[in-house]
Parts: structure tokens; C-alpha cells; sequence
């Protein structure tokens, strides 16, 4: 085995952890979450704001505050990237495809159709310690959306503790 | 001893003597140079070389503490530990590998429900009026938490008693089991009797009053296929040492839904979420109840034993245990004076059997025996209750595994037929 | 690499690259084909081969039940697991060995401590309005227990705050150690800071209002001498797998008067005098405490390992340690971006170094030190009190032992300077 | 390393275990004492009566019921043998001769003068096992004596664990 540190933190990474997108928390939203990675502390405040009829949701915007690692904080700024604007059911799809390409260690071709900027994480699901990282910002966006579809909008703080 | 003397005894395990190599301990000569005769595997079984030689692979090139550490050893440490909680929740046939808990032993998994359900708020609390209902056949390990829970809580201890022939006595079943009723919780096997009990009936019973069956399968696991969802239990817990793995750990495997709403057990390191001075909040399962550095070397070697097991197969496993121990049952059948304690058919038992020998306490029994290199237990077994409940006070037990062979059960028989001589009570 | 790089640096183990060649993961090689540079020893030690010799003899050739077992193997395993009680007892310098309690890990030591004196009755008693007292430095170990006891207690948790270098503020003690404070659980050294407490001075003052005063040894008995009668304090914990040796076991030592009166913690086999089905009496200590089948082989390995540092010298190591510690603080004293948090003086301190560097985030940090096969730790390290007192999310931390070599240390910094460059901040 | 039944199991030892001295629980008693074996549940109750001026007791009766193995039930009796009737000064003296005997694992050579039958039970120190055994009934005897003489004759359960 070798250590493809250039495969991990691909420029793509670096220039979005250098220049987050969409970082800072807005108004108006429907659902603020927080999230902690327990093992090393990383943590996302983030805020979801949808429109549109039930069924038929846009995420109008996403919002986040988020204090953490190269591949954290570059994972947060992509996702926003990608879900902003997009239908919320295409925002899952966006946020499945990248679940899995983290949980492929290295066996999946993302498609760059579905994840643009994300799939230069693809090398990220090599280092099993770091797919968390990657993570947090997305299972945060996932909670906060499925919280105001659930119409129970409201502050959580669940764990990622896988 | 060539161990083959019944070799044509139906349902042993063909390979046998492959199986006995796998065991280094099982060639090793005791006093007098005697062959080693483990007839104490209740207590704790033998460990096979594959077992031994994960935990020495582990300590010797992958050694790190898991889930904190991020480099590559904390990696290849964190994957061994998770991956042998993978293979205990597919040797327990668990819906999820979250609900596989490890533990120090059986016995701090019984106490973390206990503790945790007098903690808990809300429908699981386990309270003063409330009902906890256990067996007499309960190791102490299953009887002393429930003591101290309901003692704490003032909640009412009460059990099932048994009949003569052993087996639990469940003609008051409704009057135990009431809408009162929190928690029942039971032997799958008893360590002393060998009954096997009939869990999922009791579950079933359990249920209808909302109460939560928690499973001992201490002594199930090692000779059972152990199946939680089939067993009808919410909470179902074994100790690793006496399945071929080491000590040093146990395994809870609970329902998501309690476990999620149970509160924690311990706290410390790697049970948390976030930490403040002032708060904290928790992790979610299984590692809210893993608090500080878990059993990783034993986890790895109890990984390795459940696979060990899987491999042979634990329907093979029953059958051998039945067939050694109706052996047993048959030559302690030919010798005057001695009385087995628990069912007599080997079909509706473990293989553990405690017997008296007349006129000969058990501590000379298991001392006679041991000169002739047969390692047997003698004492209550850490199941008091039960041997009051037939009025004796101790007892001798001879307990077989996969490992045993018909040619070491008669130098049993032989041992005790001279032990009587001995004590000239023959 | 040749481990030898100011082998002149006064105080460092003489034998060292005999002492390496004890532990075996020391020769393997990382990714890429480099040799391990490891320096997350506060986190876990390696184990040398006479600890893992000793366990696999054990398992091989020993193993069978305890106190309970009375065959030869029994006694064999008995014996083995007593005298382990016995090495720990003088490895500590406790004045008895049935002082010793060997628990899964530190954590369940404190956490043991905490439940019983909720249950006491009587002057141990904690209950509502009596004060436990902590540090802001502690380990989520030690800081969590006390939460759920307070809490579910009523009792007041107060703790003592850190001065900018690092040390404990001791300027309101006599605000926090008063007539209402029945317990002071404090570590001995920092597992973040590395910072040495005045535990005896401390100790001293609580004993003045009558408090308890508990010590977490964890990151102090691998490299110190810790003896615990000098100590002051009532109780001291550790951890095995920090000493060299398995995971699986701590220690829990604690003044007989006080041990005498505490409630057991929790209840099964061993630790019961006598059971029936209403009520139990239990043994004295240490088996009181000690619930259920005991961490057997794992006390094998324990006991191998604290011959082993005490072969060395606890005197040697921790002269080896500050040597280490003190050549590690100058390198990177030497890179620009680099801050050290705790105290930068090496003699008041222990062996473990965290550090910032800016612009880089500890993940990426150790990321890349990873990749040149310097295993450091990432991350809060199960102190985020501390680490949110020093204004910061997370650290690095390169921990050394006696087997660290100022090679390993020259590299460490080289990995460093690399890092920086890497992620274009220097 | 060889199985010296034999010498565990001596036929002065067989001899008081068939046929207890003393055995039976008798009147009149100053101090009456429960005392069990946790490993293996073998229990004694045993009464102490003595006699004389304070500082010159003497061990006037000394009775039991106990439950046990052939170790436990012939120490009991050889034990009852040894001290009824002796000075209380010199009945301690001989419960401290036969533990240090059951603690030598071998290597004392005991005093007939001061032990006689109890010299049979120099094999039983050889089986760190069976010690506790040996002792059970001297333990209670020592317990139940010193409960006297401290003022205090009650009933007590202590264990012996070691
Ligand atoms: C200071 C301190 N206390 C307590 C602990 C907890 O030890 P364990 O995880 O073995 O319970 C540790 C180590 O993690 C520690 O460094
Ligand atoms: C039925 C039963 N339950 C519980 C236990 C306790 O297991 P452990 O001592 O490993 O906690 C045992 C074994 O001693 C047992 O046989």
C-alpha cells in the first residue's frame, strides 16, 4: 500500500477549503442543526432554507459555520455548491451518491454528472479515518432538510459516530 | 490416550482429533505426568491456536488504540475492533452490528441493563411497585444486579421456581408475570443443571405485559446456535471466555429502540458526544455504552473465536456437546451411588453435569479426579439458590465442549468408580 | 533509519536500541516501505515481547478459571493471576495487596468510585449539597463520571481553572476545598498538557476538610514513579494498556478503611460471600469489586509489564522521558508557526507535547506525518475542556516512551517543517 | 512435580472426618459465629464458651455444625481437640502455629508438641486450594475468641476470602 496523499487532498480540496462557498450563517431558514464529529471535535452549524410547494421543495439556500479540517470544511463548501438551488429530492440524490462513493474505499467511479467539484473527495474514501471528515457536512445538511420535511423544524445535535 | 475409544458414538464431531490440535493446551501433561482431562468448560473453555495467534498478530503489528487514533496503525486497529463486532452481530444473527455491545464479562452486561433501567426516566424506569422477575436457576451473576436494582429502587424481586427434575416451574407464570412486570430475566442454559430453558415462550409471556426479557445465554452461546431475533429477547448477553476467546470481555446485544432510550452506563472517553464542564451530551450506540478504551486485543480474539465456532458450525457443535454428554449421563448412570442433579435427557440440557457422590464431599471428588489429571469443578458454581433448591450444598461438575472426546469421559467414569474406592464408600 | 541520531543527550536509557528490539511493531514497516515513528504512546504503549510471551504461555499452557477452578490448572491460573495483584501492589508501593482492584480500564475505576459513594450511606455519602471538585485539565474519564453523580445526586461540581502556561490555578483553592467538599479527583499528569500536578499538596489540603481525594494515574504510571502511599491520595487509578501492557484491564488502588465501607459496585460471581434468592453478602476486598470472571490473562500481562518497566527503573524512564520531551520541545521550538501548548519547561511535564500549527488543521497535520509513518494523535484528545480554555477546537499531539529515540524526534520535526510546506504556509 | 494424595489426604485426617470430635452445637457459648467458604459454600457454625478472670480465660468449650469437605470437617475437629480446655493465651498460639503451617506451602516442619493430629495437615499446605478449607473452622474459633474478649460476643458473618 501507499500513501496517495496527492489523491487526498486534490487541489479541488484545497482551493475549497482555502474559499469555502456560501460559508456563514443566513436568514431565512426553517431548520438549524449542529453537528460534532465526537472523535476529534470538528462541528457544523448549519441552516437549510426551502421553497416551494409540499412535495416540490427547492433548497433555496444553505448556510453553515463550520470549524474543522482541509476535507471537512471543503466537503461542506462542495456540497452547498451542489444542493443549493436543486430540488430537495435531487439534493438526497446528490447526498446518496456521495454517501456511497465515501463508503466504496476507492472501488466506485463517481459520476461527475451527479457530483461535479465531489468527486475529487473519490480518494478520500481510501482513508477510512477521514471519510467522517468528509461527511459532517453532508449528514448535517441531510438532518436539517429531513427535519423540516418532517415538519418538526427545531435544533438538534445528533452525533456521526460511525 | 488414544481419544477415539467411542468414536462410532453418533452426532460426535468427525474430525475430532484435527479439532484437539487446534487447542495447544490439550497436549499438555499435568502432575505424573498425566494427560490433561478439561471437564471444566462451563467455567471456561480451552483457546484454539487461531484465537492465540490473532491477539499475538494484533500486539505485534497492529497495536493502537481505535476510533481516536488516525494514522495508519489506529486505522488497521480500529478496523480489527469493528470488524469483530461485525462478526459477533452475524454470530448472533442481530439485525444491526450498533447493537452489539462489548463489555468486561456477562456479568457487567447484566449490570449495565440493571443500572441503566433504575437511571432511566419514563416508561423503561424501573421503579418502587415495580416488578423484576428472575429463576432460581440463575447464575449469582444474573441474581446479585437484580438484587441491588430492586433493593436501590425498592422494586420487588420475585422468580420462577423449579421442579424436581430441574426444569423452571412455570405453573404461577400469571401470577409472576403481571402488568407489575418491568423486567424478566433468565438463563438460557443453567451453568448447573444443564436445563435448557424455553426463552422465546417466556418472552412471548413477557411481552404481552410490555415487560423486557433480558437472556443469559452465558452457557448457550458456546454450544448453541444463538439466534437474538429468534429468541424473542430484547437484551441477550455471553462472555467471551467461554466461547474460545479470551477474558477480558463480554458482548450485550440489545434492540435498538431500548437502548437508544436507555441512559448511560459508564462515563468517560469514547462514550461522548461533546464535553463541557458543566455538560455533557452522549454518544450514540454501541459507543455510549463503551466507555473508555474498549477490550481491543480480546475483541480481535473473540472475532476470531466466533469464527473458529462458525466455521465448525454450531449445529455440529449441539449435536457433539448431546452425544458426549448422553455419554456421560449413560456411564454415570452405571455407578452406584451417584445422583445427577437436572434432566436426565440429554436432549433437553447443556453439557454441564453436577452430581453428588454419596458419602464423598465434592472438594475430594474434584481432588481424587484432579491426581489422575481430570479437571472438574467442584462447589455451587456460583448458583447457590439452585442447590439449596435441592438441598445440597455443593456439588461436583464435569462440563464437556467440542474438544471432548468418549475416551476422556471414561477415564471420568473410571476417576470417580476409584475415587469411591478411595473414600472406601465402594 | 538509524535510531541513534543524539544518542549523546544526557539522560536518555542507555540500552535504547536494546530496549527497542523488545517490541516487536517497532521493525514493521508503514506504506511506502517506511519504518514506524510512532509518538501516540499517551494514547496506548507498545507492548514488548515478554508481555505478549506471557499471555500466549498463559493461553497455551495455563489457562482455566480462577478461585473458583481447584484443579491443577486452576491453581496454575489462580496463581498467576494473584501474583499479578501482588506486582501491581508493588509497583505502586500499596501497603497491601487486596488494595488492588484490577477493573477493565481507568475509566471504569473512576466511574466505580463515583457510583459507590452515591450509594454509600453514612459520612462517604454524596448526596445533595456536598461538592465534588475536579480540574478543567481532566480527562473526559474523569470529568464525566462526576457529572452523572452530581446530577443524579443533587451534588455541586466545581472544578479548578488552568493558567495561560498550562498549570493548575490553584489561587481559589480555598474557595473550592471547603467544609461542604467531599471529593477532589484530579489527574497526576495531563494526557494533553503533560503538565505535573502537586497532587500530594493538593491532597494534603483536602484531607484538611475531609474530602476524598482521588488521582488518575493514567498518564503518570507509565512514566513516573508512582507510589501511592507518598501520593496522599485515597484512591489511584491507571490504566493498563498505557504501561505497556494489554487493554482489557486498569487498576483501581484505594485505602482499605475506605474500600472497607464503600457498597459494592457491581454484583455477580466472585464478589459475594454468600447468595440466596432475597439477599447477598459479599466478600471482602478486593473481590468485592471485582464482579464476575476477571480480566485473567490479561492481569498475566499486566504483571509482565510492570516487571518490565520496573527492570528499567520508573527513575530511567522518567529521566528518558524528560530528555525526549525536553529535545522534542526544542525542535520544534525551532519552526516558525508552531505553538506548544502547556508548559514549555521539560521537568515540569510529561511526555506528551500538543501543539498548533497554524494554518494547518491537526487532521491534515497528522495526515501528512502519517504519510511519512510518524504516528501522532489528531483531535481533542478526550480533554475538550482543556482544549476550549486554550481557545482551540482540537490539537496535535506526538507522545513519546522509552522506546522514542531523538532520531524518531529529528524526524518528527523534519515531518513537520514538511507539512507546512505542503499546505503552502511556510 | 507429583500428586501426593497421600499426604493430603492422611489417615488421622480420614479418621476425624468419619468421626468429628465435639461436634454438635452445645450451651453454654459467650459468642457464636457463622463463617462460609465463598469458593465452594462450605460453612461452619461454631460457639466458643470461656471460663476464668479476665486476662486468664480459659477454653472451656468449643462446639460446631459444620458442612464440608473431609479437609474442612477433620481441621475442625482436631481443632476443637487442640483448644478446648487450654489457656486462651495458648490456644491463639496453636491457631497461629497451624496458619503459618497451611501458609508454608511445604516447607515447615510442624511442632507435634504444640499441633499433634494438626501435624496431618502439613500435606494439606502443599494445595494452595485446599488451605482455605483447612482453615475455616480455626478462623471462626480465632473470630468467635476475640469477639469475646474484645467485649463484644455477637453473632457475625464475616468471609474468608483470600
Ligand atoms: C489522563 C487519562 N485518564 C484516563 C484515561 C482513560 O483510560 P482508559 O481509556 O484506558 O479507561 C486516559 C487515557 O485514555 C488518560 O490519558
Ligand atoms: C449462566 C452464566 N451466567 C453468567 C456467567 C458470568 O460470566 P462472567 O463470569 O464471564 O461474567 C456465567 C459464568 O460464569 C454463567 O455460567
Amino acid at each position: 500500500m501507499s500513501v496517495d496523499l496527492d489523491s487526498l487532498y486534490q487541489e479541488i480540496i484545497l482551493d475549497h477549503y482555502r474559499n469555502p462557498h456560501h460559508a456563514g450563517l443566513r436568514d431565512p431558514f426553517e431548520s438549524e442543526v449542529h453537528h460534532v464529529n465526537p472523535t476529534c471535535g470538528d462541528e457544523i452549524t448549519l441552516r437549510v432554507h426551502l421553497d416551494g410547494e409540499p412535495g416540490h421543495e427547492t433548497v433555496s439556500d444553505v448556510s453553515y459555520d463550520a470549524e474543522g479540517c482541509s476535507i471537512s470544511q471543503a466537503a461542506a463548501s462542495v456540497m452547498a455548491d451542489l444542493v443549493i438551488g436543486q430540488q430537495v429530492d435531487e439534493a438526497l440524490r446528490k447526498h446518496q451518491a456521495f454517501l456511497e462513493l465515501m463508503q466504496s474505499r476507492g472501488t466506485i467511479e463517481p459520476d461527475e454528472e451527479v457530483l461535479e467539484d465531489g468527486i475529487a473527495f473519490a480518494g478520500v474514501s481510501k482513508f477510512p479515518a477521514r471519510v467522517k471528515c468528509a461527511l459532517l457536512g453532508w449528514m448535517a445538511f441531510k438532518d436539517a432538510t429531513s427535519t423540516i420535511l418532517a415538519g418538526t423544524a427545531s435544533t438538534t445535535t445528533p452525533e456521526e459516530n460511525r | 490416550m488414544t481419544a477415539t475409544g467411542s468414536s462410532t458414538l453418533p452426532g460426535l464431531l468427525p474430525d475430532l482429533e484435527v479439532i484437539r490440535k487446534d487447542f495447544p493446551i490439550l497436549s499438555r501433561r499435568l502432575a505424573d505426568d498425566r494427560p490433561l482431562v478439561y471437564l471444566d468448560s462451563a467455567n471456561t473453555s480451552q483457546k484454539p491456536q487461531c484465537v492465540i495467534d490473532a491477539m499475538v498478530d494484533h500486539l505485534e503489528r497492529h497495536n493502537a488504540n481505535v476510533a481516536r487514533a488516525m494514522h495508519q496503525l489506529g486505522a488497521e486497529s480500529s478496523e480489527a475492533f469493528e470488524a469483530a463486532r461485525d462478526k459477533v452481530a452475524a454470530f448472533l444473527n442481530a439485525p444491526s452490528r450498533d447493537e452489539v455491545i462489548f463489555t468486561k464479562n456477562a456479568s457487567e452486561a447484566l449490570n449495565l441493563v440493571a443500572n441503566t433501567l433504575a437511571w432511566a426516566r419514563g416508561p423503561l424506569e424501573v421503579a418502587e411497585g415495580d416488578r423484576v422477575v428472575i429463576t432460581q436457576m440463575e447464575h449469582h451473576s444474573n441474581i446479585v444486579p437484580w438484587q441491588l436494582l430492586t433493593q436501590r429502587t425498592g422494586a420487588d424481586l420475585r422468580w420462577f421456581g423449579l421442579t424436581d427434575d430441574g426444569q423452571l416451574d412455570l405453573s404461577d407464570i400469571d401470577e409472576l408475570i403481571t402488568e407489575r412486570t418491568k423486567v424478566v430475566s433468565l438463563t438460557w442454559v443453567s451453568n448447573m443443571l444443564g436445563t435448557i430453558n424455553p426463552v422465546a415462550e417466556i418472552a412471548r409471556r413477557a411481552h404481552e405485559v410490555g415487560a423486557i426479557v433480558v437472556v443469559d445465554a452465558s452457557q448457550a452461546a458456546p454450544q448453541l446456535p444463538v439466534d437474538v431475533q429468534a429468541s424473542g429477547a430484547d437484551v441477550v448477553v455471553f462472555t467471551g471466555h467461554k466461547v474460545t476467546g479470551p477474558t477480558g470481555i463480554g458482548v450485550l446485544w440489545g434492540k435498538r429502540e431500548l437502548l437508544d432510550q436507555l441512559p448511560p452506563f459508564l462515563g468517560g472517553g469514547e462514550m461522548i458526544e461533546t464535553v463541557t464542564m458543566e455538560r455533557s451530551t452522549y454518544a450514540g450506540i454501541p459507543h455510549k455504552f463503551e466507555a473508555g478504551t474498549p477490550p481491543i486485543v480480546e475483541a480481535v480474539g473473540l472475532g476470531a473465536a466466533v469464527d473458529y465456532l462458525g466455521a465448525i458450525g454450531l449445529d455440529n457443535i449441539h449435536r457433539h456437546e448431546q452425544a458426549i454428554t448422553g455419554y456421560l449421563l449413560e456411564g454415570l448412570a452405571t455407578v452406584p451411588g451417584v445422583t445427577v442433579l437436572g434432566p436426565l435427557d440429554p436432549t433437553l440440557r447443556g453439557g454441564a453435569v453436577s452430581f453428588e457422590v454419596d458419602g464423598v464431599h465434592p472438594h475430594d471428588v474434584s481432588q481424587l479426579l484432579d491426581s489422575f489429571g481430570i479437571a472438574v469443578r467442584a462447589g455451587h458454581h456460583c448458583a447457590k439458590p439452585a442447590h439449596k433448591r435441592f438441598g445440597v450444598q455443593s456439588s461436583t461438575r464435569a462440563s464437556s465442549y467440542l474438544y471432548t472426546t468418549p475416551a476422556e469421559v471414561d477415564a471420568f467414569v473410571e476417576g470417580i468408580i476409584a475415587t469411591q474406592k478411595y473414600f472406601k464408600v465402594a
